[in-house]
């Protein structure tokens, strides 16, 4: 039942929010997701008491077909779920001192977007996944589409087409799945329980791995993601890039690894070479972008091919520091992109080149930035180096000269970062006059809930191997 | 053996006024064979037992809508034989088509497994009681939905047909 | 009274004949150009499958089917008013009902 | 080792050394504008403190126990886990004792150093943290806690490097210096996965006794020595990961003394000599290990010939020194470079605290063209400096002598090695005497503005190169050579460090006494030469290097460094550039983009294909119509 809260708090606060107009819009959006917050940490408690009983929740929609809401929680979804509502409540405050048009509909459609997400991360029968999938898909578009920026319109078209080309095929994995499911089921557990003929996974493993190839994005599916994420409004882009961009690794560990595991060993060396190649690519890419949130759109692409290769290694380690690295990518890439934000927003560019000297006028913003720069190269007790750490290694228990390829990316990473923060905060500003105030309140709180998360994370790492570590091992031989 | 040669009687009349429906120059003429047609095809309702459904068809068919044919015929004046005529290709290809339809539907009904139908135990299935029972019971609701695709219909009708003056 | 019910009439023969005014029906539609007239053609169609469906209530003893039957007037009926009221109006603007003319849908 | 035991009372104590400097870290970076002034002193008091735990650790401990334990679980999966813990034995004892002592000391001076720049608390913050890493490199007891030091310290160096961040040439070298460690890194942490997969763990202990299993000269264990060698290079500045190093001395005088000369760049000596045992197993390593070295030692010296910048020239002796450690690790003599690691702390430490406050004295002034005769405006500065100078040039009894002289007694039985290293340790003595006699003597260069300037530096710099400079002329006699017949002490103490690497070594190439005496002797003989050459040179003939500009053909070579940073500009960075855009012009744009909007144009082109279908007569469609349910009954009547 408490799933179904879950799903059901950032609705009810959607349709308020309809309601409501201008300030009051943003205020109750971050009380609903505080509310949210609130009830997730509550949920974790009992979680971590009482496990997942207590979140079953079953709606069978007809009969024939066998159509289910099927609503659950083990500790991958919880570790989502958590990411989910601890980042909305940042998301939204970070634009609390922006003036947003039609804020009601802005925030109404954001707290939407929040039950989608959960609801992707918590059901456990595909035609609910689906279902929500898709759902997710429909807010996001209507941000980045009425809020965006230049060319908003062929981009979001583009991003929205082909996603939703990759669902398609997803849909069609599933219909054939459910086809030969014993009982005519799309519940993971039967999914899991009765694999299709071996002969048959591999095309299987296609159909969805190109689905969540495209969210993910690996390369070459990626060519959607830098546009969109330089299109959308940025709390948008916190959105797709913190979160959304999750559901693609998530569902990798969910419905690909279990369901299709002899697909999965057919394709994995293809899959890891695509991940890998993707980490090199996006980082070579990232190196001399000019553009701010283009640059760290590519180092999303690096990251999450990270990810995505840990996850096809099909090891214990491999999985488990994906899951952290998720968990750690998301927090980082808000924090960036939010620095993003207050340089574009302060300076009016959006470029890497012609800024400078903020950290002169800014030094409290500067510090904070670098922090996060920091946890985006995976310096040790950072956050990002604990996923990191464990994703190289699984690479390299699958093969050595993968990994360093795979490696490259502790370079090339330190190359784009740094390159970027000391064009854009070092030095003398380029810009006369530059008119830089430092951090606002808003703007400090989130910061600074992100820098102590990224240390937190980094040194003492547990909480989140506590809630994976006993699902990897009925996930992994 | 009486009931089976009403039964040709009333086929051959059903088959033959449908046929002069198409076949006939005039639409006037075409709609008095259709009236036709459908008194037949009413006799077969009371040869089968289904006297609700005879005189409401009989009252809904040939009482109102062939009534609201025949003055839109009058009305737009398509009494006389206005209509050009197809060439005989695309009449040969209809037949031809028709004809074929007939054909696979035959072939169809051939391959279709009738009955055995339990003999039915009453007779009276046709009659008003039991349709009424039927209709405001297990069918209450789409009847009452009848009423609404009813009024919708109306209102679309007078919409459409309504002469529009600001134009 | 059970003379009256004419069951003793194979089946078969009802759905011959209706399946031969369905064909009938088709042919219409196919030859004719007159929009009136094939509306009429529709009516006949409707109705060899309304015989079908009497015969099949009559010989199984169940009511279900006249029902249908029924429902199916009330959409002609309806679908009659609709259409004739279209008609009416694409005649008022095209000043004619011959179905060749109305090609406004080419695409 | 099993012969520790484990003094648990010393526990907290030493957790405590790393926490007090990350305690001032937090507190002068989150109080530091309440703190005010008193900032920079908490902090420096807080290092003491660390200093003054591990002296009582030190005594404590000595070299008969050793504290080894875990203080939480960092990263576990499955079978494996990966612990949080610290390993105080011998070797980190020193290596303590060196950081938090030079370290105190460094903060000292800073103090006067620093003091009238804007980010005086900030720089004492990114110290403390400094400390920290450093202390966490080489407390850890596994290889991912020395990684995290190891990454960390690179931070520092990254921030205290570019500290004046307004100027983009320092930042320049900042990134350069981070990004180079960074290519280290990747070898060590790819070591670090051969370790964890083969070896079973991380920590020392696990590690090193598991490897004892393999016979000498495995691949594995070559492969891993490698790898942690590159990490060493890139760390400790070696060919060819070195250019980072020169261009660090962007940052304030202090740091280069502190992370640039005295401690961080020892990081990769200190990682070899704590896994002695896996280089030992592995020759092949070993001799390249010895072959950098020397290559480092005399590339080195030899462009440091011709710097003119103060620190430069220091930055590349360093260099040279470092590749004198690294040559004495790979003849296996882990002891010998070791205890160079510590007179050279001393003695660098204190060159670049005195040119620190030469510079101070002469406004920031850094290229000696412009310095000379300073000698009787500095007198302290001056005094101390000339002893660092002869320590570094290895003459008796100043610390460098000792140490020194133990390597090239070491490479003697290689005869190639002990040529290169002897020309190398000689080339150093010229051109340190180069660089005192064209700070200190003759006359003054620069403009009369600059002579008015001139002065001493305030007692917290003073003091520190006081108290250095005693540690550069006697810490030499903590490793009296054998022919002196008195106890090794520096040898005796590490000795259970390194053991398993002597057996597995054989015992070392020992020279007699007399051929012991004669090296020293010989020694001391080709220092004083390059002294005198440099007197002459440059006090007699009172010769000034000439500009920039005027340099010609193999000079002109040497002091642009043999262009390596050029090189790997063209080989490395501008082909990276080019390709970055290659990538996302060509390939992105274009090549998938192509694909991407082919499928959409042919989406579009079957529409319009297919709209010819639509011929938007009614009659066909209805003719279709009946003509495809026909076919559709059909095909379910011949199914």
């Amino acid at each position: 039942m408490l799933s179904l809260l879950l799903l059901l708090i950032p609705l009810v606060f959607s349709i308020v929010i309809w309601f409501t107009k201008g300030i009051t819009s943003r205020a109750a959006a971050l009380v609903g997701t505080l509310v949210q917050l609130v009830f997730t940490g509550y949920a974790y408690n009992v979680f971590l008491a009482e496990g997942s009983k207590p979140f079953e929740y079953l709606y069978q929609m007809a009969i024939k077909p066998n159509l289910v809401f099927h609503f659950s929680m083990d500790g991958i979804s919880m570790l989502m779920v958590l990411l989910t509502n601890l980042l909305l409540p940042l998301i939204v405050l970070a634009g609390f001192n922006r003036f947003t048009e039609r804020a009601n509909v802005f925030y109404s459609l954001m707290l939407l977007m929040q039950m989608a997400l959960i609801g992707v991360f918590i059901s456990f029968d595909a035609f609910g996944y689906y279902i929500f999938w898709e759902l997710a898909l429909i807010p996001i578009y209507f941000i980045a589409f009425n809020w965006g920026g230049q060319d908003r319109a062929a981009v979001t078209l583009k991003f929205f087409i082909y996603t939703l080309a990759g669902s398609l095929l997803m849909l069609f994995g599933f219909i054939y799945l459910y086809t030969y499911s014993p009982q005519n089921s799309l519940d993971w557990a039967v999914l899991k329980a009765n694999p299709i003929c071996s002969c048959e996974q591999g095309w299987i493993f296609w159909m969805l791995f190109a689905a969540f190839a495209i969210k993910i994005p690996i390369v070459p599916f990626h060519t959607w993601q830098p546009d969109t994420y330089k299109t959308a409004p940025t709390q948008g882009t916190m959105l797709l890039s913190g979160i959304m961009l999750k559901m693609g690794t998530y569902s990798l560990i969910r419905w690909l690894l279990p369901i299709v595991p002899d697909g999965f060993k057919e394709w994995q060396s293809v899959a890891i070479t695509l991940s890998v190649v993707g980490i090199v690519y996006a980082s070579v890419i990232a190196i001399m972008q000019r553009d701010l949130k283009k640059l760290l759109a590519y180092s999303s692409i690096a990251h999450v091919g990270l990810i995505s290769a840990g996850v096809f290694t099909m090891s214990r380690v491999g999985l488990q520091g994906s899951l952290t690295q998720m968990f750690a990518h998301g927090i980082n890439v808000v924090g960036l992109f939010f620095c993003a934000d207050i340089i574009m927003n302060r300076t009016g560019s959006n470029q890497v080149e012609g800024i400078g000297g903020i950290r002169k006028v800014a030094p409290r913003f500067a510090g904070w930035f670098m922090v996060i720069v920091l946890g985006s190269v995976a310096l040790p007790l950072t956050n990002g180096f604990v996923g990191e750490f464990m994703l190289l290694f699984s690479v390299y228990s699958y093969n050595t000269w993968l990994s360093v390829f795979a490696g490259l990316t502790i370079i090339l990473g330190a190359v784009y970062m740094l390159r970027m923060y000391q064009k854009v905060v070092l030095g003398d500003a380029i810009i006369e006059n530059m008119q830089f105030e430092d951090l606002k309140w808003n703007e400090q709180l989130v910061l600074g809930i992100i820098g102590v998360l990224i240390f937190a994370l980094g040194i003492y790492p547990e909480p989140i191997f506590e809630l994976i570590e006993p699902v990897l091992k009925t996930l992994t031989p | 053996m009486t009931s089976d040669i009403v039964f040709f009687l009333l086929a051959a009349i059903s088959v033959f006024t449908a046929l002069m429906v198409v076949f006939s120059k005039s639409p006037i003429y075409s709609v008095m064979w259709l009236i036709a047609c459908f008194f037949s095809i009413a006799g077969h309702y009371v040869m089968l037992n289904a006297q609700f459904l005879a005189i409401v068809h009989i009252i809904v068919y040939a009482g109102a809508i062939m009534v609201l044919m025949l003055f839109t015929v009058m009305l737009l004046n398509l009494n006389k034989e206005s209509e050009p005529h197809k060439s005989i290709l695309s009449k040969s290809i209809g037949i031809i088509t028709g004809g074929m339809l007939f054909l696979v539907l035959l072939a169809a009904m051939r391959s279709t497994q009738l009955g055995p139908y339990s003999a039915p135990e009453t007779t009276d299935v046709g009659f008003v009681q039991k349709v009424g029972m039927k209709l405001f019971t297990d069918y209450l609701l789409p009847f009452e939905m009848t009423s609404v695709l009813f009024i919708a219909a109306m209102i679309g009708s007078v919409v459409l047909a309504k002469k529009e003056r600001n134009i | 009274m059970s003379e009256l019910v004419n069951t003793s009439t194979p089946q078969n023969w009802y759905l011959l004949l209706s399946t031969l005014l369905f064909s009938i029906g088709v042919m219409g539609v196919l030859i004719r150009r007159n929009a009136i007239i094939i509306l009429m053609c529709i009516e006949l169609m409707l109705n060899s499958v309304n015989l079908l469906l009497v015969s099949f209530s009559a010989y199984a003893g169940n009511t279900d089917g006249q029902v249908f039957v029924f429902f199916i007037m009330v959409v002609a009926a309806a679908e009659v008013a609709v259409g004739l009221a279209l008609l009416v109006s694409i005649y008022r603007n095209l000043g004619s009902t011959d179905i060749d003319v109305l090609s406004k849908l080419k695409g | 080792m099993e012969q520790f035991i484990q003094p648990i009372n010393l526990i907290a104590p030493s957790l405590w050394v790393p926490l007090l400097p990350l305690l001032g870290f937090f507190l002068l970076t989150f109080f530091g504008k309440q703190l005010k002034s008193a900032g920079p002193w908490i902090a420096s008091l807080l290092v003491l403190g660390s200093f003054l735990l591990s002296v009582y650790l030190f005594v404590n401990l000595g070299n008969k126990q050793s504290l080894d334990y875990d203080v939480f679980t960092w990263m576990h999966w499955g079978e494996v886990s990966l612990n949080f813990g610290f390993l105080i034995d011998p070797l980190s004892l020193i290596m303590l004792l060196v950081i938090t002592g030079i370290g105190f000391l460094i903060h000292l001076y800073s103090i006067g150093y620093m003091h009238h720049d804007e980010g005086f608390v900030r720089f004492f913050s990114y110290l403390n943290l400094f400390i920290f890493f450093m202390l966490l490199l080489v407390m850890g007891n596994s290889y991912l806690i020395m990684f995290i030091g190891w990454e960390g310290v690179g931070l520092c160096s990254y921030l205290l490097i570019g500290f004046w961040y307004t100027n983009d040439a320092y930042n320049d070298a900042a990134k350069k210096a981070f990004i180079m460690n960074r290519i280290g890194d990747l070898g060590f942490l790819l070591g670090m996965f051969f370790m964890l997969f083969y070896l079973g763990g991380l920590d020392f202990a696990t590690v090193l006794s598991n490897a004892a299993e393999f016979e000498k000269g495995a691949p594995l264990l070559v492969v891993i020595t490698l790898l942690l060698f590159v990490g060493a290079m890139g760390k400790s500045a070696q060919l060819p990961l070195y250019t980072w190093l020169p261009d660090a001395m962007a940052g304030p005088t202090p740091v280069s003394a502190l992370i640039h000369a005295a401690t961080m760049v020892t990081a990769g000596i200190y990682m070899i000599v704590r896994s002695n045992i896996l280089f030992s197993l592995a020759p092949f390593t070993l001799e390249v290990v010895m072959w950098v070295g020397v290559a480092t030692s005399l590339f080195a010296a030899i462009i440091g010939i011709k710097q003119n910048d103060i620190k430069k020239v220091l930055a590349y002796s360093t260099v040279s020194q470092l590749g004198l450690m690294f040559a004495a690790l790979g003849l296996g003599a882990y002891t010998s470079g070791m205890f160079h690691v510590v007179t050279h702390a001393f003695f660098k430490a204190l060159l670049f605290l005195g040119a620190g406050s030469v510079i101070h004295a002469m406004g920031g002034e850094q290229d000696m063209r412009r310095m000379g005769g300073l000698w009787k405006y500095i007198k302290v500065t001056a005094i101390t400096f000339l002893i660092a100078t002869l320590a570094i040039s290895g003459i008796f009894p100043f610390a460098g002598f000792f140490s020194k002289d133990e390597i090239l007694a070491a490479a003697f039985h290689h005869k190639i090695v002990w040529v290169l290293l002897s020309v190398s340790s000689m080339i150093t003595a010229f051109y340190m005497f180069r660089l005192f006699f064209l700070t200190f003597f003759t006359s003054f260069r620069g403009t009369e503005e600059e002579k008015h300037h001139l002065h001493e530096s305030p007692w917290t710099m003073t003091l520190p190169l006081a108290i250095l400079s005693l540690f550069a002329i006697g810490a030499g006699f903590l490793g009296m050579p054998a022919v002196m017949h008195m106890p090794h002490w520096f040898n005796g103490f590490l000795a259970p460090v390194v053991e398993t690497s002597k057996s597995i070594l054989g015992e070392a190439h020992h020279v007699d006494h007399n051929t012991e005496i004669m090296l020293m002797l010989l020694a001391t003989a080709l220092a004083v030469t390059s002294i005198v050459i440099a007197y002459v040179f440059y006090v007699s003939r009172k010769t000034v290097p000439e500009p920039d500009t005027e340099t010609k053909g193999l000079a002109k070579w040497v002091a642009k460094k043999f262009y390596i940073d050029e090189l790997y500009n063209a080989v490395f960075v501008k082909p990276m550039m080019v390709l970055s855009d290659v990538f996302h012009v060509v390939i992105d744009k274009l090549v998938i983009d192509l694909f991407v909007n082919a499928s959409a144009w042919m989406v579009g082109f079957t529409g319009r294909t297919l709209r010819l279908v639509q011929t938007g007569n009614t009659g066909f469609y209805l003719f279709i119509m009946v003509f495809a349910m026909m076919v559709l009954l059909l095909i379910q009547l011949v199914q």
